[in-house]
């Protein structure tokens, strides 16, 4: 495979971009990848027509990075194109892995995000309330735009993916890392995760636990209330851990491989990366072990009442996952 | 390979087959999954019912068994034996409640077959997931701890004690002996209590076997069955138990005198009403063990103003020190027997019957020490103006039967307000009222005994006295209490004008039961009393293995029952000691070492402390001899690197797929 | 004159009658009783009773509906409550003792004069909205107790003399809405 | 503690009638303690003890009228009469407890517009001095203490039972406490919170006669100059019949009979007149020449 | 008439023995909750709980020790934390708080066990079938992954 270069791919779905921009946080390296690899697609940095991808041969491209979830046809359709052309093809960043924030709209209707995106926002002057149509018939002919899904989905909801690599987006040391993989073509087997530790963010935690008797009367929540950084003796001379301060932190439920950026920041893990190693549902795990601390005192009522306290728990402990969790989304 | 499922369906006589269709959920369960062999039979724990699952194990090779019966509350062990004799692990054994939970319940036959049909498929899915456990032993300290000093203490502390082992006695009051040492007689043989109880105190004080610990509280308790570690603050009574001889001219000299604690305006005779001299260097009883006097601080002069010292220098031992401490001691111990007895109701609570305002009512323990030789009288039933009583009223249930206060029957007070009367009559010859609601002389000899009282001429009223007042309203009632009651049998009101009056108030739970079932991790029900493990069948063992409960503090009863309680649950310690090991819980907490992180969310999470933080490899850690394997900890893994032996998450969900298909 | 005893036949006994009683809101305790008679020692006025609050108890749980509900000691209670707080199986003995009366007046010909005492007082309310004691004695002993009306003459004066007497009577406003509320509450009643 | 600034008043029928005194004591006491007496507008009848023995239902009914009056005002209506306090609070809890008559009841009242939703709390005026001011309290208003006054507290039934939410149903001591603030010395005696007989007088005269001796004798016997009531039945009932009491068992009393606000007032230096302290039939005069 | 489908995931020391006494007991209930024993309230996993609706559960109904009485001491303190985030999620996964109940049952409570029992399986037929599947698939496409 070394004698002649790559061909390497980069597609962007439902997504905001910014994995698209994260690939070049790996800065200089990107010389390097040049050097081993052709750019055979990237839509957002060389123009590419849908027809030269229709008529590269089937697994054309060695390696495609695709980022964002399934929202319309149009990326579902793409998906499977790409999944033809492509040999090895990666759910890249959080969103093709797990749904990511957009994913978050899976507990409205389709309908009720119309309603608001084309009616109700302040920003939209709708008078007829006309709203997105498949197909119009115009004198020129007919005209169609692809159709809008009641759900959000995961790439190998699609498709069938090879490599998933978490993250919002998959840091740069990350990125870098699977594709050296990918042009020393020793890649891991089919399926598993990349660009990623195997244990959770905890383990990169630049705060400690203090355990002992710690149990949770208040959540806080950053903007409002300021964490403790102070480095405490008994801790290692580490700041005591965001969680037992009363932080929501997702932490523990989250894969590692990110250093534990948003801590080191001094902000609560909101859990990128996904779930740990060969956990299922991200969300209810973190629930559950956050809910697990709280210091009901075999008070039925104070724990209610500390619970509620967590505002829009869906958003917190499935920020990235909706349509990786158990349920997927919202009954409709 | 798939497991090979054998499937045993219980008629139960008609208890199930009379509501379920057996044979419809026979032919159901053969076509489940991993399902080769399919038998009904009409009383599966039965012995014929047994050696099918034993004799299908050994010829079909059987690896996994569901028994759809009754509660595997009820006969899990059972079959889990029956399988191990087999050959088979006992854990590889799942039941189907479709008894309990399914025919008894149920209104109608069909949707009984259904509901057993869908118990038993989940069943089945989960046996298919069942994984063997070997079997988990401990070691057993040889020693044993008994709590509480009371007579089913001693009884406990003794048969331990005889049997060669050692017994750590320990009593929070300064001496041993209990309620019972205060009183007079015993019912229904009338045999007097001090002639009984001393002696096994004395044995007590000298049992080779014995180490006493009097002034004594359990602070903290550490371990699991077999190795407890109770730490003990030895409460100190500021006189030295090596040097004293118990001569008395301490608390002959002492000037000062104890401050009492209130009760009521009580005066003359009444006022002393506690044992022993009041004095601030006191003997807690005249027979009390060990027969060391102590000092009651709120008393003593010297610790009011640093002066006094009379009874260090009257002490020819030069026991009595002011300067003593605390001492604080770790026991290690294999197992440990509760016998904190009880507390009177506190019978200030039901002001319509005046104790506290009248004198002359009195509380049943009140009237015990009336009536004790080495009581404030001499053993004479005397009124506080020091005269004997002409008549006497006793009160039946104050307190017990009673919602408002307890619900429940305490037990002792029909036959010891008999042995009242029965005292009274001999002591004074007075008029005896015995107010009752109903007279429960259920034991040996109780009912002769009640035979004999009426033969004495005590004058029962059926009916609960309904007040108490000193309100004369006819001339014979002048000066008396008057004891107004609805006559149930004459179907009458009548006032009864008695000298005095004693209430039978109830026995309740010690304040302090609840702090002790926190610190032993005992359950207790709700009205206080320490909760056994099987109302029938495990009546001293507790939830907590290698913890046994004997006498009051597991209920109200009389003395015979305490004895026997306190020589079963020592017969229950000394098994534990003579076995050396024992096997402990199996299904415990097991944690991947591959998948923890480290996040130390469960560490805290365990009631039992027994998990544990490896700084090293960033791991938790299971001590498995501590778990009891409740699964807290793997529901709150944030990675389910936590697995629950017998009850992990693929079993569960298994199960909760199958019963839901 | 006295009533010749006979054996109590089964077929004579009102068995559902317990669970009448029991029904009515407050009642519900009374399959509690243990027969203790804490209520009827309590009572100030038991000692007057043929049957006392304990044996009405229990007359009622074996089913003599006739002659419990013909009682005159039904109306001997005061509603001093002291048998309902002492109650040791939390009984709620006043409230089943206006259950009685209740039932008595819906099923029972004999008219106590505490039936009577009520009567015209709800006669009154129903009138005015409120009571007015002077009309009520008035109605009351004329109906019941003419006598009584003669015997209490002097202190009734008394109490006039003292302006505590008023005759005109104190009248409520909305008479009208009010009347409607007594005549719906009326037919709800259990 | 403190009285709060306002309260609902529900004086009832007798505090219109036989016991305007206690009307009037009372609201003029709590107002020289600070406090603003609100009468509920158009209240009517509390369906008392009688309406209960025939109609259940109405009595609750007609006692929630007044509750839903209230309820559009404020939350907690004061009941000077204990049979009123009794017959509103029963209504009260049966209304909550047992959905049914929630239900009923407001049937029947929406015949009249009205709907009850069972959110007023019923107070006697004496639960007013026992948990929102309290004794110590009061003492600071008192300026004519009734010195070495022997006065024996009668509770009568309904205000300590069957709610125990002012004092203890079986041996009640709050209105001594007051007393004693008010510098008066109150006597113990067993009969202070047992029937008087008032309810059944009219019907029974005998027995109730005999009750009202029975407990004038033992307030007597313990050295009772004056008692006082939080009662209007009670306090009509011993102070009219006392003396029939006495003929019959050939005994004396000559006991007045006071409401407890009357008693207060006077100590706390109001008119006399003010307080309707004369409107006793046995004269307080000789008793209480002294302080008036 | 709609017979729900409600999983009931009950303690083994007070709950599952309350169960076992209303049988004992022999007071009929509503057959409609399926029992699944666990050791403690506070071995529940939330996934228990989402899976069970996703496996066609129209209701969970969780039981544990009362508060005080846990057998593991304090076992159900946590299930008391975990509960009402658990209720809130599902709230907002458009799965009414009325199809997951917590119950406190203890050994001694039978009768408690069937009351229970009665009244969810009441509120939940009311409120209908969940069948989560095919109210949430939305058929954008023949088949999901």
């Amino acid at each position: 495979m070394s004698d002649k270069k790559l061909k390497l791919g980069l597609y962007w779905g439902a997504s905001c971009g910014g994995c698209d921009i994260s690939t070049l946080e790996i800065a200089e390296n990107i010389l390097k990848v040049i050097e081993v690899a052709d750019i055979v697609l990237w839509p957002c940095v060389v123009d590419f027509k849908y027809e030269d991808v229709k008529n590269y041969p089937d697994g054309y491209m060695d390696v495609c990075l695709w980022n964002g979830g399934i929202r319309n046809s149009e990326t579902k359709e793409i998906a499977e194109l790409i999944r033809k052309k492509s040999k090895v093809l990666v759910a890249y960043g959080a969103c093709s892995s797990f749904g990511g924030i957009p994913a978050l709209a899976n507990l409205y209707t389709k309908e009720s995000i119309f309603e608001r995106a084309y009616k109700t926002t302040e920003s939209t002057d709708n008078p007829q309330g006309i709203l997105p149509q498949t197909s119009v018939k115009m004198p020129e002919g007919e005209l169609h735009i692809p159709e809008f899904y009641g759900s959000v989905y995961r790439l190998n909801d699609v498709v069938d993916v090879d490599y998933f690599m978490p993250g919002c987006p998959p840091t740069a040391k990350q990125t870098w890392s699977v594709i050296q993989a990918i042009v020393a073509g020793k890649l891991p087997p089919k399926g598993s995760v990349v660009g990623v530790g195997d244990k959770t963010v905890c383990d990169e935690c630049p705060f400690e636990k203090k355990t002992e008797g710690v149990r949770i009367e208040r959540f806080k929540r950053p903007h409002l209330d300021r964490p403790d950084l102070t480095p405490k003796p008994e801790l290692k001379n580490k700041p005591q851990c965001l969680l037992e301060q009363g932080f929501v932190c997702v932490g523990s439920a989250t894969r590692s491989g990110c250093e534990a950026q948003c801590l080191k920041a001094n902000m609560p893990c909101r859990g990128c990366y996904g779930p740990a190693k060969d956990v299922e549902d991200q969300g209810s795990k973190a629930a559950a072990a956050i809910g697990s601390l709280i210091d009901t005192q075999g008070n039925e009522k104070r724990g209610e009442e500390i619970a509620a306290q967590i505002v829009d728990p869906v958003g917190t402990f499935y920020r990235f996952g909706v349509s990786n969790s158990l349920l997927r989304r919202a009954k409709i | 390979m798939s497991p090979k499922i054998g499937v045993y369906i219980c008629h139960c006589g008609t208890n199930i087959a009379g509501k379920v269709a057996i044979d419809e959920v026979v032919e159901f369960a053969k076509k489940l999954p991993n399902v080769v062999m399919v038998r009904d039979y009409k009383f599966m724990c039965s012995e014929p019912g047994q050696n099918l699952i034993k004799d299908d194990i050994k010829k079909e090779k059987l690896d996994r068994v569901v028994v759809a019966s009754c509660s595997p509350l009820m006969h899990e062990k059972t079959f889990r034996t029956a399988c191990e004799t087999a050959g088979l692990n006992k854990y590889l054994l799942h039941m189907a409640n479709i008894r309990e939970h399914c025919s008894w319940v149920t209104e109608e036959n069909a949707s009984a077959t259904e509901k057993a049909k869908a118990l038993l498929r989940g069943a089945v899915a989960k046996a298919a997931l069942l994984e063997p456990l070997e079997k988990k032993e401990v070691k057993i300290h040889p020693h044993v701890m008994v709590i509480g000093g009371g007579i089913a203490g001693i009884q406990a502390a003794l048969d331990i004690a005889d049997s060669g082992r050692k017994v750590y006695l320990v009593e929070k009051e300064p001496s041993i002996g209990g309620h019972m040492s205060q009183f007079d007689k015993t019912f229904p043989t009338l045999d007097c209590a001090a002639c009984i109880l001393t002696p096994k105190m004395v044995q007590v004080g000298q049992h080779p076997n014995i180490e006493l610990l009097s002034y004594s509280e359990v602070e903290k308790l550490d371990g699991y069955v077999g190795n407890f570690k109770a730490t003990v603050r030895m409460k100190s009574r500021y006189v030295n138990e090596e040097k004293c001889t118990g001569c008395g001219d301490c608390w002959n000299k002492c000037p000062a005198w104890r401050v009492e604690k209130p009760k009521g305006d009580k005066k003359v005779v009444h006022d002393a009403l506690t044992l022993g001299p009041p004095k601030a260097i006191y003997m807690p009883t005249l027979q009390a063990i060990p027969a060391v006097p102590v000092i009651d601080k709120e008393s003593c002069i010297y610790f009011k103003n640093g002066k006094c010292q009379i009874c260090v220098k009257s002490c020819p031992t030069g026991a009595v020190d002011h300067k003593m401490v605390d001492v604080v001691r770790e026991i290690e111990v294999g197992s440990i027997i509760v016998a904190t007895g009880y507390k009177l109701f506190d019978v200030t609570k039901m002001p319509q019957y005046g104790y506290g305002r009248y004198p002359n009512v009195l509380t049943g323990l009140e009237f015990e020490h009336l009536n004790c030789a080495s009581g404030p009288t001499g053993g004479a039933v005397l009124m506080e103006n020091g005269q004997p009583p002409k008549s006497i009223a006793i009160l039946h249930c104050i307190g017990s039967r009673d919602k408002n206060y307890h619900e429940y029957c305490s037990r002792v007070c029909c036959m010891y307000a008999l042995k009242f009367a029965h005292l009274v009559k001999e002591k004074t010859g007075a008029e005896v009222y015995d107010f009752y609601i109903d007279m429960r002389s259920f034991g040996k000899g109780f009912e002769e005994f009640y035979n004999r009282l009426l033969e004495e001429g005590v004058r029962f009223i059926r009916g609960k006295a309904a007040q108490i007042s000193n309100e004369a309203i006819y001339p014979e009632e002048e000066g008396k209490l008057i004891v107004r009651c609805d006559d149930t049998l004459l179907g009458r009101v009548r006032r009864v004008p008695v000298d005095m009056v004693v209430l039978c108030s109830a026995i309740e739970a010690t304040g302090d039961s609840q702090d002790m079932s926190r610190l032993l991790g005992l359950c207790h029900s709700k009205d206080g009393f320490f909760a056994e493990k099987h109302p029938k069948l495990a009546p001293v063992s507790t939830a907590t293995d290698g913890i046994f409960i004997a006498g009051c503090c597991q209920s109200p009863k009389d003395i015979p029952d305490t004895v026997a309680q306190a020589s079963g649950a020592a017969a229950q310690a000394m098994m534990l000691a003579a076995r050396g090991a024992i096997e402990v819980e199996s299904a415990t907490a097991l944690i991947d070492e591959d998948r923890c992180t480290g996040c130390r969310i469960c560490n805290d999470l365990c009631p039992y402390h027994a998990i544990d933080f490896i700084a090293d490899d960033k791991l938790s850690k299971v001590n498995e001899a501590l778990c009891k394997g409740c699964g807290t900890c793997v529901a709150a893994c944030p990675c389910s690197a936590i697995a629950a032996r017998q009850f992990n998450d693929a079993q569960v969900l298994a199960e909760i797929e199958g019963v839901l298909q | 004159m006295r009533k010749q005893p006979d054996i109590q036949r089964e077929g004579h006994m009102d068995l559902g009658f317990v669970d009448e009683v029991a029904a009515i809101p407050g009642g519900e305790k009374i399959v509690d009783c243990i027969q203790c008679g804490t209520c009827s020692g309590s009572c100030p006025t038991s000692f007057l009773m043929e049957d006392s609050p304990r044996s009405l108890i229990y007359k009622v749980r074996a089913g003599l509906k006739k002659e419990v509900l013909q009682s005159p000691d039904i109306w001997l209670c005061t509603s001093c409550y002291l048998c309902y707080v002492r109650c040791p199986k939390n009984i709620k003995v006043t409230d089943i003792m206006y259950a009685l009366k209740r039932l008595s007046c819906k099923d029972s010909p004999i008219q106590r004069k505490g039936y009577h005492l009520a009567k015209s007082f709800m006669k009154v309310v129903n009138k005015y909205g409120r009571n007015q004691e002077t009309e009520l004695l008035l109605r009351f002993f004329l109906r019941a107790n003419p006598i009584g009306l003669i015997r209490n003459a002097f202190i009734g004066l008394n109490l006039f003399i003292r302006g505590r007497m008023p005759i005109f009577p104190n009248k409520i406003k909305q008479r009208k809405q009010f009347r409607a509320i007594v005549a719906r509450a009326e037919t709800l009643s259990n | 503690m403190a009285l709060q600034k306002e309260y609902l008043y529900y004086p009832g029928c007798s505090l219109h009638s036989s016991a305007t005194a206690y009307d009037d004591s009372s609201r003029a006491v709590l107002s020289a303690l600070g406090s603003k007496v609100v009468e509920i507008d158009d209240w009517n009848c509390c369906g008392a003890t009688a309406y209960m023995a025939i109609k259940e239902m109405t009595a609750f009914t007609i006692s929630a009228r007044n509750l839903a009056i209230a309820e559009k005002k404020g939350d907690h209506v004061v009941a000077p009469c204990s049979g009123c306090y009794v017959g509103l609070s029963k209504a009260n809890n049966y209304i909550k407890e047992f959905p049914e008559v929630q239900k009923k009841v407001n049937t029947a009242l929406a015949e009249g517009g009205l709907s009850y939703n069972g959110t007023v709390h019923v107070r006697h005026v004496m639960d007013l001095f026992v948990h929102d001011l309290g004794a110590d309290e009061l003492k600071k208003f008192i300026k004519k203490p009734l010195k070495d006054l022997k006065v024996g507290c009668y509770y009568g039934c309904q205000i300590v039972r069957p709610k125990n939410e002012i004092d203890s149903p079986e041996y009640p001591t709050t209105m001594e406490k007051l007393m004693e603030a008010c510098g008066a010395t109150p006597i113990d005696f067993v009969m202070k919170a047992f029937c008087c007989g008032g309810a059944i007088l009219g019907t029974e005269e005998a027995i109730g006669v005999r009750l009202i001796k029975n407990l004038m004798q033992s307030a007597k016997k313990n050295g009772a100059e004056i008692l006082v009531t939080p009662c209007p039945l009670c306090q009509m009932n011993l102070d009219a019949y006392q003396r029939r009491a006495a003929k019959k068992y050939g005994m004396k009393f000559d006991i007045p009979v006071l409401y407890f606000t009357q008693l207060i007032g006077l100590a706390m230096g109001i008119a006399p007149k003010k307080l309707g302290i004369g409107k006793e039939i046995v004269s307080a005069k000789s008793v209480l020449k002294q302080f008036l | 008439m709609f017979e729900p489908k409600i999983l009931g995931i009950f303690c083994n020391w007070c709950s599952y023995t309350g169960a076992d006494l209303a049988g004992t007991a022999r007071i009929k209930y509503a057959p409609n909750v399926r029992i699944v024993r666990v050791m403690c309230s506070g071995r529940v996993d939330n996934n228990f709980v989402l899976k069970a609706f996703q496996e066609g559960a129209d209701g969970v109904l969780v039981a544990g020790c009362h508060p005080g009485d846990c057998h593991y001491i304090e076992g159900n303190y946590k299930t008391m934390g975990r509960v009402p985030i658990l209720k809130e999620m599902l709230k907002q996964f458009g799965i009414e708080p009325e199809r997951f109940r917590l119950e406190w049952i203890s050994a001694s409570e039978g009768d408690r066990v069937a009351e229970v029992i009665n009244s969810m399986t009441e509120q939940v037929r009311k409120l209908g079938p969940l069948n989560w599947k095919s109210t949430t698939d939305t058929k954008d496409f023949s088949h999901v992954r």
